[in-house]
């Protein structure tokens, strides 16, 4: 019982109001009869930008608090992870609006859902134990099944659906498998004391560990999307309609970054040596499965569903550059380079995909590449902007991408190790290759006569939002000093705790 | 702000504006929006020149900003004796450009010379930047406006084109960037060249570098055998991009080859100066070959532009400062020439739509202005006495009987075969009688084309007959650069 | 003369082998009466509603119709059991078992009185619940098996149903343990024992009918839909779907569902008893004379009872019916109750300390 | 906790299997067993039955059994708390509401959508 | 003949058995649908299994805890898998997993 004392309900703030949100709107929704469902639509945006305002405020000051009894941790990172994931819902749903409404799929659920997913999220970045990393992961993933399947009449989006959720839930049974073992070598399920356990009890059962830490990485794999356990990505991403695809792209890459910090640093800081070499196989995997057949995609969802793979490769090697050689002062250095890779890369994301919405119409999805044909000349700011989201995802100066993949390359280079070196040149090779296929959508915008006559482009907020999504994107290239500052300070005050 | 920052931002900022106000119904606009942000940028970079201290090899007009002090990486900007004339080499031909593309360019002109802008300030700031990480964002974002010029206005096969280039180029540059990362860490968390400069290296470690270096930039400049996007590029790419391609872009690895092989892998750069010279004399000696055999102008402009880089770079590796000052001149030199070529055929071109040598024949009967200034760019193509391209080639060619006769040799039958196919050509298009009925119809060069036309062979005249102003302010640097390299930096 | 029995069965058998006979023995001793009260069941349900409609009931076998249980038996044993030919033969046939096993094996938990239980487990009404919640899954089977359309759509109508119910009786339960604070059944018995009631000589108002009035309709009638009896039979409904899950059995195989039915009955009135009315205890101080095991039979058949006169007076619902009242009213009535209980347990007028 | 007090009802499910098999078998034996078509074909208003009998069903069947496992899920979690309610103070009651709050959040929404209706 | 006492290994033997079986059942299965949502539903029960064998083991009540959980997600699991699932029936009139076929490349 003496666990129940310290709730410290304060720490939770930001999630209780969340919680109370989706209970207001869920019911709210109810007897709203407006067909566009506008009230809901900014209850929801509301909801996530005081959750959103809580988390900042909170990163801003700097502390580490336990609550619910040691079962959660806040600090810096968790907020600042919480923070980016709520931005990123408040533009996913901005984007998806006014898809949703051309498909029959402006339900008050597809709200209420994505607020559950951002719930989820948020628990799982403060999760100090492996039972609220398994409940936030789930919250978040049953949410993203129901929403997948939200296009009930769509053949094409229901398969995505079931193929997601099958993966999906082997994905949490292979976790759930890893943490069983887990628990059973150390005996409990509280990550600081499942690391205080491996770092200093001698009789610890080290196959049982590593048998376990096998099973942790392959669920975490599953979940990042990275090969050979990625199978659910392209599927999914096409097959789910564009909102939701934005939705699975988009913020949830936070919680996997959060879990794996969470499980795999905190926790299991002391297998790091174990993990970090499978994660090397993973990224290894991941640039050549995610690079190479990305290239043969006609369907621009799907290009970039591999494009995802490639990318997830390079946040893991960034992950696996932690502890070499017995040393842990670079940790934080490759830990916050992955950790504004994800940024970087979801910031990017958010746009692509809002913009595939933006250019689809009733009836008319835009997913084919041939189907951005001209854009340049039909619409030259559209245009630009997606220039920018693809220049940036191939990593290229002065967008966000490429900041993001030096990060990444100095925290491999500076474990003065010459695998890792060799591996640094390995990533910059493959991302060559995936240049090809980002240019090849320029190309197709730029180059191509347009096949479909007319502007595009939807209501003028989705296109403010998406023009200051693209210049974020640009901004943040500029001038990413302070970004990845934040970044850094989050995970050095994460692993000092 | 500095003169550089203005020298950079200037241009993008017009640039920009462009993409922003410009509209595809309104291209006049554009056109003059354009040409006021080229001049002034242009403007802007005299007084660089004037204000230039020739006595020292430090670097000038500096300007440090902490930019992202996560990596401890600045927005370092300066210029020395080796880098200084490009800044307004670049802005000069893009004013040229602008004016060139002036009516032949009439789809989505705001697009078309907002890239050029763009273009211009960030080869600026590729010639300025004095931070390792801020030299490869700007040497790096070139290649998008460039992708861009060559890929919409391009010829039949441009998107082939774009890519190659594209992706030629981008592949070199991300083996740099990996060695740019490792000497951030091997110098113990700085970006700034200078310091790498200084810094000891195993020779493992600077052939590694040298090597990565050297496939950024040779694929750049571009060296025999990476050169084969060049040719695709050049033909491809609409008269601008020609231009600013062989004028400056190319400029760009050459000068990466001066600012970092050199000076930070100076053991391994003495160490394989053989491959170097080796490659270059293949260059010069086979490429030049193979321009004789071109039937399209373009491409044969643009292989005596290989050929011509390889005089650059076997300039920089014979290690004497005539070889490695003649180099620099050669560059310069080359801006103004190859430009000027490639605006001659641009002008044909518009006219009868052929760049095939073999469908004019005559010229100079129906286009006698024009004639004039094409055989003036020729000739010094072909390294004449009294034009820039003699300058350049011929301290070279000094520079390298010092080193080697026979390298010396070889080198020196670029004046032959140079003149062979830039003469061959000259006789073909413009000499002769009126081959058929299009080049009968020809109308003489327009006052636009004239004044253009004009200032660069003012250029190409003021270069050949009195260098002096471009040699004295790179002599200081040169010989400093020549002491570095001659020092080991093994440990 | 237990004594002795036990200690001769233990020396022939050893301690393990002679509790394993000893209980098969005691099970015995309890399914035989079990059996013969179904079967006398099904006699004074025929008979009562004979009372109630004014007519006899049988009459004809044995004095006063007595031996009717028996000649139905006989009779059911004796007829052919059909075995239908689109049927799945193998689970056609698990279908009744799954049906009748849980309804006994959940006697095992039921006490008789204070220490009369054959397995005084500590989670007794959570193995209650786990026992008789597979049986659904007989009539799933059954109707599943049989490849008939009326059997099909039965099943699926009972099984909705069951499990529809059995939420609000789960709800029930949970108030029940809030009260008691123990899954023992014979603690919730003996908890029933105590109070203001008690102390007054009134036993019967201190059990938990009184307190948790509302949840005890709740379980009484969620008990009825349970067995699916009447008015909540249109599982079996003959004007619609003749006997739904039924309809393909004969012979044993049917009478194994019939006995199945009453088993139940007489387990669910059991359950009431035990939760709501004080198992056991007898409901006033002064008669507490009487044996407990006299008061436990005496309102188990009470509650039976009621289960007949309820079949006797009401008329079937409809299905729409059915589901809006365990949906619709029970869930939220036992939600109310549960949120008042437990406010009433943290308030200073717990009387159930 | 003591294992040995499940032993009868491990064997009380055993002979409830036995009371279910015993009399089908006797019924097999004493029974007549004279099958024909007719009376194996299954029972259908006098009409051959046509088309397979394991057909689509209303949605609304699976509708109850999601909410049956959701429900009762509820219920398991109650269990617990319900025994050691007088235990755990005021602090485990009001956690509990909050969960029966958010319970009755997804009860109303369900019930507004028309999940529990059936016609 | 004696079989010696239960211990830890059994147990979590008997749940990597089932958890290797559920897996097969995931990759392997080719025709029904249903039978892939019913070992997702026997993965879980493989790892409380072990969850609770643990916590047996080590005396900790955690574990048992957890199990309670996963049970519980395991419930939203499946109500959900089986909602998708008649949601794909409606569409494509098959549950066939070799029919998924759509989204390929």
């Amino acid at each position: 019982m003496q666990n129940l004392n310290p709730m410290n309900w304060l720490a939770l703030q930001p999630e209780i109001w969340l919680l109370a949100a989706i209970c207001v709107i869920a019911i709210a929704d109810l007897f709203i009869t407006d067909p566009e469902r506008r009230p809901t639509f900014w209850l929801t945006q509301l909801a996530v930008l005081v959750f959103s305002g809580m988390h900042f405020a909170a990163f801003n000051g700097g502390e580490t608090t336990y609550a619910m009894g040691g079962q959660v941790v806040t600090d810096p990172m968790g907020h600042l992870l919480a923070f980016f994931a709520g931005i990123a819902m408040l533009a996913t749903v901005a984007y998806a609006r006014p898809t949703l409404a051309s498909r029959d799929m402006l339900k008050g659920e597809f709200y209420v859902l994505a607020l559950m997913v951002l719930l989820g999220i948020s628990v799982m970045t403060s999760a100090n134990s492996f039972l609220v990393v398994y409940l936030g992961l789930e919250l978040m993933s049953l949410s993203l099944y129901a929403l997948a399947a939200l296009r009930r009449d769509h053949a094409v989006a229901t398969e995505a659906a079931m193929k997601y959720f099958v993966l999906g839930a082997l994905a949490s049974g292979f976790l759930l498998y890893g943490l069983s073992m887990m628990y059973g070598a150390t005996g409990s399920l509280e990550i600081p004391r499942v690391f205080e356990q491996i770092a200093t009890n001698p009789n610890i059962n080290r196959e049982v560990l590593v048998f376990g830490v096998v099973f942790v990485v392959a669920g975490v794999a599953f979940k990042l999307g990275a090969a050979p356990f990625h199978m659910w990505v392209p599927d999914v991403y096409q097959g789910a309609p564009t909102s939701v695809t934005l939705l699975i792209g988009g913020a949830p890459k936070f919680a996997a970054f959060a879990i794996t910090i969470r499980l795999l640093v905190e926790g299991m800081l002391g297998l790091a040596v174990d993990w970090q070499q499978m994660f090397i196989v993973l990224a290894v995997a991941s640039l050549v499965v995610g690079n190479v057949v990305a290239i043969a995609q006609t369907n621009l969802k799907r290009m970039l569903a591999y494009s995802t793979i490639a990318q997830m490769g390079f946040i893991l090697l960034g992950m696996s550059a932690g502890v070499v050689s017995g040393n842990t002062l670079s940790a934080g250095n490759a830990y916050s380079s992955s950790m504004f890779y994800v940024v970087a890369y979801v910031l990017t994301t958010l746009g692509t995909f809002g913009l595939i919405m933006v250019l689809s119409r009733q009836g008319f999805e835009s997913e084919q590449i041939e189907d951005l044909a001209g854009l340049g000349r039909r619409s030259p700011w559209i245009a630009g902007v997606m220039s920018i989201f693809m220049f940036s995802l191939a990593g290229l100066p002065p967008m966000v991408g490429f900041y993001a993949k030096l990060a990444v390359l100095q925290a491999m280079v500076s474990t003065n190790v010459e695998a890792y070196v060799w591996l640094a040149v390995f990533a910059v090779m493959m991302s060559l290759i995936g240049a090809f296929y980002y240019l090849r959508v320029v190309k197709v915008m730029y180059f191509d006569e347009p096949k479909l006559a007319g502007p595009v482009g939807q209501s003028t907020g989705v296109n403010a939002l998406l023009a200051v999504n693209g210049l974020a994107v640009l901004v943040f290239g500029l001038l990413p000093g302070g970004l990845m500052a934040m970044c850094r300070d989050a995970i050095v005050k994460a692993l000092s705790s | 702000m500095g003169l550089l920052s203005l020298a950079i931002w200037m241009p993008i900022a017009f640039g920009i504006l462009l993409l922003a106000v410009g509209r595809d119904s309104n291209p006049h606009l554009a056109r003059w929006i354009a040409l006021v942000g080229a001049v002034a940028s242009f403007l802007v970079t005299i007084p660089l020149i004037t204000g230039f201290d020739a006595g020292t090899a430090a670097l000038q007009y500096q300007e440090l900003v902490p930019w992202i002090e996560r990596f401890n990486v600045n927005y370092h900007l300066g210029v020395d004796g080796l880098s200084v004339w490009f800044v307004p080499l670049t802005a000069f031909i893009t004013v040229i450009v602008v004016i060139a593309g002036w009516q032949v360019i009439t789809d989505r002109v705001p697009l078309y010379l907002g890239a050029f802008l763009v273009l211009s300030g960030l080869m600026v700031g590729v010639f300025s930047a004095a931070d390792g990480l801020l030299f490869y964002v700007f040497f790096e974002a070139t290649l998008i406006p460039m992708y861009i010029i060559i890929g919409v206005w391009g010829g039949a096969r441009r998107v082939y084109a774009a890519f190659k280039f594209f992706l030629y180029t981008l592949l070199g540059s991300l083996l740099m960037l990996v060695a740019v990362v490792y000497l951030y860490y091997q110098s113990g968390g700085s970006f700034e060249i200078q310091d790498w400069h200084k810094l000891p290296l195993t020779l493992t470690a600077q052939t590694l570098l040298f090597v990565a270096f050297f496939a950024a930039f040779s694929v750049k400049v571009p060296m025999w055998p990476v050169h084969t996007w060049l040719p695709d590029a050049h033909v491809e790419a609409p008269t601008g991009g020609s231009v600013v391609l062989a004028a400056i872009m190319l400029k760009l690895g050459a000068y990466g080859f001066l600012r970092f092989s050199l000076p930070i892998a100076p053991d391994a750069a003495r160490e394989y100066a053989w491959v170097i010279i080796t490659l270059s004399l293949i260059a010069v000696v086979y490429i030049g070959l193979v321009a004789l055999v071109q039937r399209d102008m373009k491409k044969l402009v643009a292989y005596s532009s290989i050929a011509h880089m390889g005089f650059v770079t076997l300039g920089f590796f014979i290690f004497n400062e005539l070889g490695v000052t003649g180099a620099i001149v050669q560059m310069i030199s080359h801006g103004f020439v190859s430009g000027a070529m490639f605006l001659c055929i641009g002008v044909l071109y518009d006219r009868v739509h052929s760049r095939e040598i073999s469908a004019y024949g005559g010229v100079v009967n129906t286009m006698p202005k024009f004639a004039a200034f094409a055989v003036l760019f020729a000739m010094a193509n072909c390294g004449l006495p009294g034009t820039a391209g003699f300058v350049g080639e011929w301290m070279v060619i000094l520079g390298a009987v010092k080193h080697n006769f026979w390298v010396a040799g070889l080198a020196a039958t670029t004046l032959i075969f140079g003149a062979a196919y830039t003469l061959w050509m000259v006789k073909r298009v413009y000499f002769g009688p009126v081959a058929n009925d299009h080049v009968k119809e020809l109308q003489d060069i327009d006052a636009r084309e004239f004044l253009m036309l004009a200032l660069l062979a003012a250029a190409v005249l003021w270069m050949g007959l009195y260098p002096k102003p471009f040699t004295e302010v790179m002599d200081v640097s040169v010989s400093e650069l020549l002491k570095h390299v001659a020092v080991s930096k093994l440990p | 003369m237990l004594d002795s029995l036990n200690q001769y069965g233990t020396a022939a058998l050893g301690p393990g082998g002679w509790l394993v006979v000893w209980t098969l023995l005691k099970i015995v001793v309890l399914v035989l009466p079990l059996m013969g009260c179904v079967a006398y069941l099904t006699l004074w349900e025929r008979k009562g509603i004979g009372f109630t409609q004014i007519r006899l009931g049988p009459n004809r076998v044995g004095p006063g119709g007595l031996l009717q249980p028996i000649a139905d038996a006989v009779k059911l044993i004796f007829k052919e059991i059909i075995r239908p030919s689109a049927a799945s033969k193998g689970l056609f046939f698990l279908g009744p078992i799954m049906t009748i096993t849980p309804a006994l094996a959940a006697w095992a938990v039921i006490p008789f009185g204070p220490e009369t239980v054959l397995a005084n487990v500590n989670a007794g009404l959570l193995l209650l619940l786990a026992i008789t919640s597979i049986e659904v899954y007989g009539v799933i089977i059954a109707g599943w098996a049989s490849n008939s359309k009326y059997a099909f759509l039965g099943a699926l109508r009972a099984s909705a149903q069951m499990v529809s119910y059995e939420i609000a009786m789960g709800f029930a339960l949970v108030v029940v343990v809030m009260v008691s604070g123990t899954l023992n059944l014979g603690e919730i018995v003996a908890a029933q024992g105590r109070g203001l009631g008690v102390d007054n000589g009134a036993n019967l108002l201190s059990w938990n009918w009184l307190p948790l009035l509302p949840i005890f309709f709740v379980f009484f009638i969620a008990g009825l839909a349970e067995t699916n009896r009447a008015p909540f039979d249109v599982v079996e409904g003959e004007s619609e779907i003749v006997a739904g899950h039924m309809i393909e059995y004969s012979g044993m195989s049917f009478a194994m569902f019939f006995l199945a039915e009453y088993a139940n009955m007489i387990l669910v009135s059991t359950m009431t008893v035990v939760l709501f009315l004080g198992g056991w205890l007898p409901p006033f101080a002064f008669l507490d004379f009487l044996p407990g095991w006299f008061w436990l039979v005496a309102k188990v058949f009470v509650v039976v009872t009621m289960f007949l006169w309820v079949r006797a007076t009401l008329p079937r619902f409809r299905y729409d019916q059915i589901m809006r009242l365990g949906w619709k009213v029970f869930i939220p009535v036992t939600l109310v109750w549960l949120v008042v209980i437990g406010l009433w347990i943290q308030s200073p007028f717990n009387i159930w300390k | 906790m003591d294992i040995q007090a499940y032993l009868p009802v491990i064997l009380f499910v055993l002979v409830g299997l036995a009371v279910g098999v015993a009399p089908q078998v006797l019924g097999f034996i004493f029974g007549p067993n004279r099958p024909d078509v007719e009376k194996n074909s299954p029972y259908e208003c006098g009409f051959e039955a046509f088309e397979d009998a394991r057909m689509k069903f209303d949605v609304r069947y699976y509708l109850v059994a999601i909410l049956f496992i959701l429900f009762d899920l509820e219920i398991a979690f109650l269990f617990p708390w319900a025994v050691a309610l007088h235990d755990i103070g005021a602090t485990g009651f009001w956690a509990m509401m909050l969960f029966l709050g958010i319970l009755v959040v997804g009860f109303v929404y369900e019930w507004k959508k028309g999940a529990l209706d059936w016609d | 003949m004696s079989l010696g006492p239960i211990t830890l290994g059994h147990y979590l033997s008997l749940g990597a058995i089932l958890f290797a079986l559920s897996v097969i059942g995931i990759f392997m299965n080719r025709r029904n649908l249903i039978v892939l949502l019913m070992a997702i539903e026997l993965m879980l029960l493989a790892v409380n299994l072990n969850f609770v064998a643990f916590s047996h083991y080590l005396g900790d009540m955690a574990g048992q805890i957890f199990v309670f959980f996963i049970l519980t997600v395991a419930a939203a699991e499946s109500a959900i898998g089986l909602a998708i699932l008649v949601v794909l029936f409606r569409n494509r009139a098959s549950i066939n997993v070799e029919e998924l076929d759509e989204l390929k490349g």
